[in-house]
């Protein structure tokens, strides 16, 4: 077990595939001679070479439709995208292209293509650098989402997201890049669909990803001390997200809050709500609730932005509404 | 070129043709679900293109990418199957006329998004670069497409990085039911020049003009890659899709396109060559029988089983 | 009262707009001399002149963000996308521009602009040209998103939409433009964010929108018949969406299905379950159900089309299933 | 140029470099949250192009827009609010550095997306000339900014519509990190030609340069519209943003950028058309009291109330 922070173990996790399989090859702006804006490629130029390492112009509809072509072509492209606000240019060929192929093709072939890009607030990056999307990728079939909370999860679902035939989108966080953590000995790659179980508890269940897993944490310390016992679980996977261990968590405490930092709106917390009122519903005691950003664009001041952004105290608010 | 080269250059028009005639009727008569568009009038293109690749070589289209993807090689029947909806088409029959591809032809897909094509192939020839066995990529697009952004940004990056890339352009005047002159102020020569792309213009209705150009560009990029643009002038003959009456374009320019009918350009070359009527019948008749048969297997295969809707989205099942 | 088509109602709504008001002008890829791919354009040009009718060149992308610099600069553009599956190359525009002005500016001024697109399948036109991606638009802050669900509706949400100050995407639905209704003679907008209840009942709810409202009554015809009252919602308008409207309905009938002809996965519908599981938990008798397309690109072939999209059918047996 | 006209412009920029280098100050200081990118050395290409311009013609700018801003009249005081997120900023504290915008100035806005800018002020453009006042648009804009595929779409269509629009590139080499010759096999030149727009390059560093051609421009266009690109070659003398140590630029080079300076070459110019050292004081000693006046309302100013979090981002509320 060695500690590393979540920046390193992406770096890290982008070294072993390319070490591991001489097709996988990184393109994006500034990722090369630069290392990346967040540094998660640096060394890799040096190390592999600018034969798989490409440092493009600005350009992310056509680097991320590279990506797919030289997917179809046997390779296994690994696009940074800088901001996931960015992905905006590059809808056309994740959800027409990336996602589609495969079975619009009748199962021929697969685009076996990663997009990695950052999201998330806490730098006031601004309403044009700090939007959390991923409710957007998690709609259209084809498309895998994944989300790590921390540095060994960043290390694990990256390799497995490279590992994966099919396009899988690795939404990082950049709020979450300097966190330290442990990384196992194996370095194994995560399973793509599985959540986790970050603390147990029987009064009620708080399911989250990113960086709303920390804030759930604490969230499920403040109940503690007033005797609940709140289970938090790390989703790690969006699309596909762990339906199994979600609803078997809510049959034991009933209770069920889902928090993220994406707008609450038509996020994905919708849809593991929407699940569980299906679903889960005869296990229900109290409304579900969610904890989400309102709906407005994320603000640049820091006042506002601290606003903004979901915390602890509006998990634990959520609790007891739930819990009343 | 040798009359056996034309002769086969000339068969795999009238395949071509033939096919998309037969696609028109069946569209008339209600067999063809969703959107055609036919190139009839096109077909020197792709074929005196892909007389200069292999399968390994790589190739991508558009919306009207039925002479593409022939010309590549790829299976009569399974053509003709997925385009009817089949559940023996190429594709199953989920992507129809618009999505028809054949990755083990290296046929990497027809596209419904004008101008998507580009980065695909770009991306493709980037692999095949990687991967040095000297293989190239092909992307066929309209001159609608010259107005996309993409293509641009797909220019300037097979440009710096230097890769097989050999850009086909359709130039038919045409954009839908507009022309194209009124959509650009700008030409492919000129973004050529712009780009330093090699740049090549050629009659795309002349089959012999069309493979001689091609096979000079992609010899060339097999042995030193770099991209190159290759504008062939053609002519759109039916509307924009089946069911479009063209109101918007005059009579008489449609009558006038036969004299430049592709396939009766290529017969009287043949015929010039050395080829005689009973060999161009013989030609016929073969081809005939072939999409024949391609069309009534499928007319009879059977639909897709709506049982299937999830498959292959994705490889696997995770989580 | 005219009987008129959808497609002709969304032509007169352009019409009486542009005779309104001079800053509104319309932009499309053949919408003027060949007025429009669906013809909802038709003579427009010939009526108002070049200068207001602009055939652009196939540059979603620059049109889409033109559309957002008139806007700030006096005029009332109405873009034409000619199918909502090439919204994906305008997404920059619409979201990181046209959703963000008013708010990042301080409220200095709004973007009064008009995105029309048609979604939605049953023409057999394949997966990309047949997706309903409205939960994208719904969940950025800063756009409207209305969805007519007949002539009458499209004559008067395009109206209120081309009014509204801010930017509105209105989501037309293919295969209900050849649809005929009445059009009221006064001929008025349509109040953004009501929605309206097309038949009253008392045993259970259904809310719909779109070509679903339609699948949603002969449901409540197949009920009514067995002598279970169904009150089916159109919700005319997505973001924001009638929330009092659905909420006092549950709580007359206490049962709730949504429906929807796009993915279910993320979409819409999830919204609606998640909030009436929380503000409407204490109401509710059953599960909340969804009835929406499966997880897979909508595709081709007639079968599979006719088997992906939702039908009446389906609403059935969800309302069977949350009644049970 | 007239003595008193160059010490106008001197003036203002030598408000762009006072502004910045005291928010250089107040960065490192933690006053200053998100990004900040200075245009230090880039001064002279915005004042020599907004004296050609009225408030009612419009601009739009980048991630380096702070000198398109002042240029075009913005306030000083909501300028440096805006940037420390103060309530009093013209944002409202909603925007900073990346998005400052004054409607009311014609100023459309900074702009956190790479060429965003472009469509946005064709679009204004157009507007403009439906409205036939002869106003203008301008679009300031990198030359990183050149690779991205909306640039392709704007110079068509502004050429295609004969748009009033001026495209300004401030070419300083770089690309964030990158030279941008490695990102680039065009230039702006070539993309002219190709799309048949009047094209000038100045050197972006002499501000009487900038002024001279935006003005014959900008006066021409008011005339008869139609898009002109004026390409400003000009040097970045601060890393990509603040924080950035520019290990991968060459030392001498940022040394040597001091000869280019366009204050200093202002300066001397002013001196050669007969200014005195007094009147360079003058001009100095009022900028730098106009700028620590703005500074010190907004340290002082409050910051917005996280109750408005829901404010403004709709015109009503709706349903
Ligand atoms: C992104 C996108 N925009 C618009 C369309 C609609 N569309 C389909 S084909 C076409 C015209 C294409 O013209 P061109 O590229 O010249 O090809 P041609 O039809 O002439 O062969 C348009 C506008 C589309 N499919 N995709
Ligand atoms: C669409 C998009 N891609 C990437 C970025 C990240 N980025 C910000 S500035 C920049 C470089 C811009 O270079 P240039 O346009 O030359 O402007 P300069 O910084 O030199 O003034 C990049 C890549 C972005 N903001 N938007
Ligand atoms: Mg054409
Ligand atoms: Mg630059």
């Amino acid at each position: 077990m060695a500690e590393i922070r979540y920046i390193k173990a992406v770096n890290q996790a982008l070294a072993d595939a390319m070490e591991a399989d001489p097709t996988v090859f990184l393109i994006g702006e500034d990722i090369g001679a630069a290392g990346g804006s967040f540094k998660a490629t640096r060394d890799l130029l040096e190390k592999f070479g600018p034969e798989r390492v490409y440092d493009s112009p600005i350009s992310e509809a056509a680097i991320t439709g590279m990506a797919v072509g030289a997917a179809l072509t046997g390779m296994r492209p690994v696009v940074e995208i800088m901001f996931m606000d960015f992905t905006t240019l590059s809808m056309d060929m994740l959800v027409n292209q990336a996602a589609k192929a495969r079975s619009m093709f009748g199962g021929q072939g697969s685009v076996p293509m990663v997009l990695r890009t950052p999201h998330g607030g806490g730098l006031n990056a601004g309403p044009q650098h700090s939007q959390c999307l991923e409710a957007w990728f998690a709609h259209v079939p084809g498309l895998r989402v994944v989300c790590p909370s921390n540095p060994a999860d960043a290390y694990g679902l990256l390799r497995a997201a490279i590992d994966d035939p099919d396009p899988v989108i690795v939404v990082e966080n950049k709020a979450l890049y300097a966190m330290k953590g442990d990384l196992p000995d194996d370095r194994e790659p995560i399973e793509i669909g599985k959540g986790r179980i970050v603390r147990p508890g029987r009064d009620a269940t708080v399911v989250s990803y990113g960086a709303a897993v920390a804030m759930a944490e604490t969230a499920a310390e403040t109940m503690a001390e007033e005797g609940i016992e709140v289970e938090v679980i790390d989703l790690r996977s969006i699309q596909p997200w762990d339906e199994d261990l979600v609803l078997e968590s809510l049959t034991r405490t009933h209770n069920l809050v889902v928090a993220h930092e994406a707008v609450e709106a038509f996020g994905v917390g919708a849809e593991i709500v929407a699940r569980m009122a299906d679903i889960g519903f005869d296990q229900l005691d109290g409304p579900i609730l969610r904890v989400g950003a309102p709906f407005a664009p994320s603000p640049f001041g820091k006042t506002l932005e601290d606003a903004y952004r979901p915390d602890a105290s509006r998990i634990v608010a959520a609790l007891r509404r739930t819990l009343a | 070129m040798k009359l056996e080269d034309r002769a086969k250059l000339h068969r795999q028009m009238l395949v071509i043709r033939r096919a998309e005639e037969r696609l028109q009727k069946l569209f008339s008569d209600g067999h063809v679900p969703g959107f055609l568009h036919l190139s009839i009038g096109q077909e020197a293109v792709p074929v005196g293109v892909s007389q200069a690749l292999t399968e390994r070589d790589t190739v991508s289209s558009n919306h009207r990418g039925h002479g593409h993807t022939l010309a590549k090689g790829v299976d009569l029947k399974g053509f003709f199957a997925e385009i009817l909806g089949k559940a023996t088409g190429l594709c199953k029959g989920r992507g129809g006329s618009m999505h028809v591809a054949d990755l083990s032809k290296g046929m990497l897909g027809a596209n419904g998004i004008v101008g998507a094509g580009l980065p695909i192939t770009t991306g493709s020839a980037l692999a095949l670069k990687m991967q040095g066995q000297g293989h190239v990529a092909v992307v066929y697009f309209g001159d609608g497409a010259l107005a996309e952004g993409v293509l641009h940004e797909c220019l300037n990056l097979a440009a710096l990085w230097k890769l097989p890339i050999l850009f086909v352009c359709e130039n038919n005047g045409w954009s839908e039911f507009s022309p194209t002159e009124r959509q650009l102020a700008t030409s492919l020569d000129k973004l050529a020049k712009a780009f330093g792309i090699q740049y090549s213009a050629v009659d795309g209705n002349v089959v012999a003009e069309v493979a001689a150009a091609s096979t000079r560009l992609v010899k060339a990029m097999r042995k030193t890659p770099a991209p190159a643009i290759l504008e062939c002038s053609t002519t759109r003959v039916r509307g924009h899709f089946e069911g479009d009456r063209q109101d918007y374009r005059d009579g008489d320019e449609i009558a006038s396109l036969s004299e430049r009918d592709p396939i009766r350009l290529s017969a009287s070359a043949m015929a010039k060559a050395g080829g005689t009527p009973e060999m161009l019948a013989e030609i016929a008749d073969a081809v005939d029988a072939e999409i024949e048969a391609a069309t009534q297997a499928a007319l009879e295969a059977p639909l897709p089983s709506s049982a299937d809707i999830l498959a292959d989205v994705y490889t696997k099942v995770a989580g």
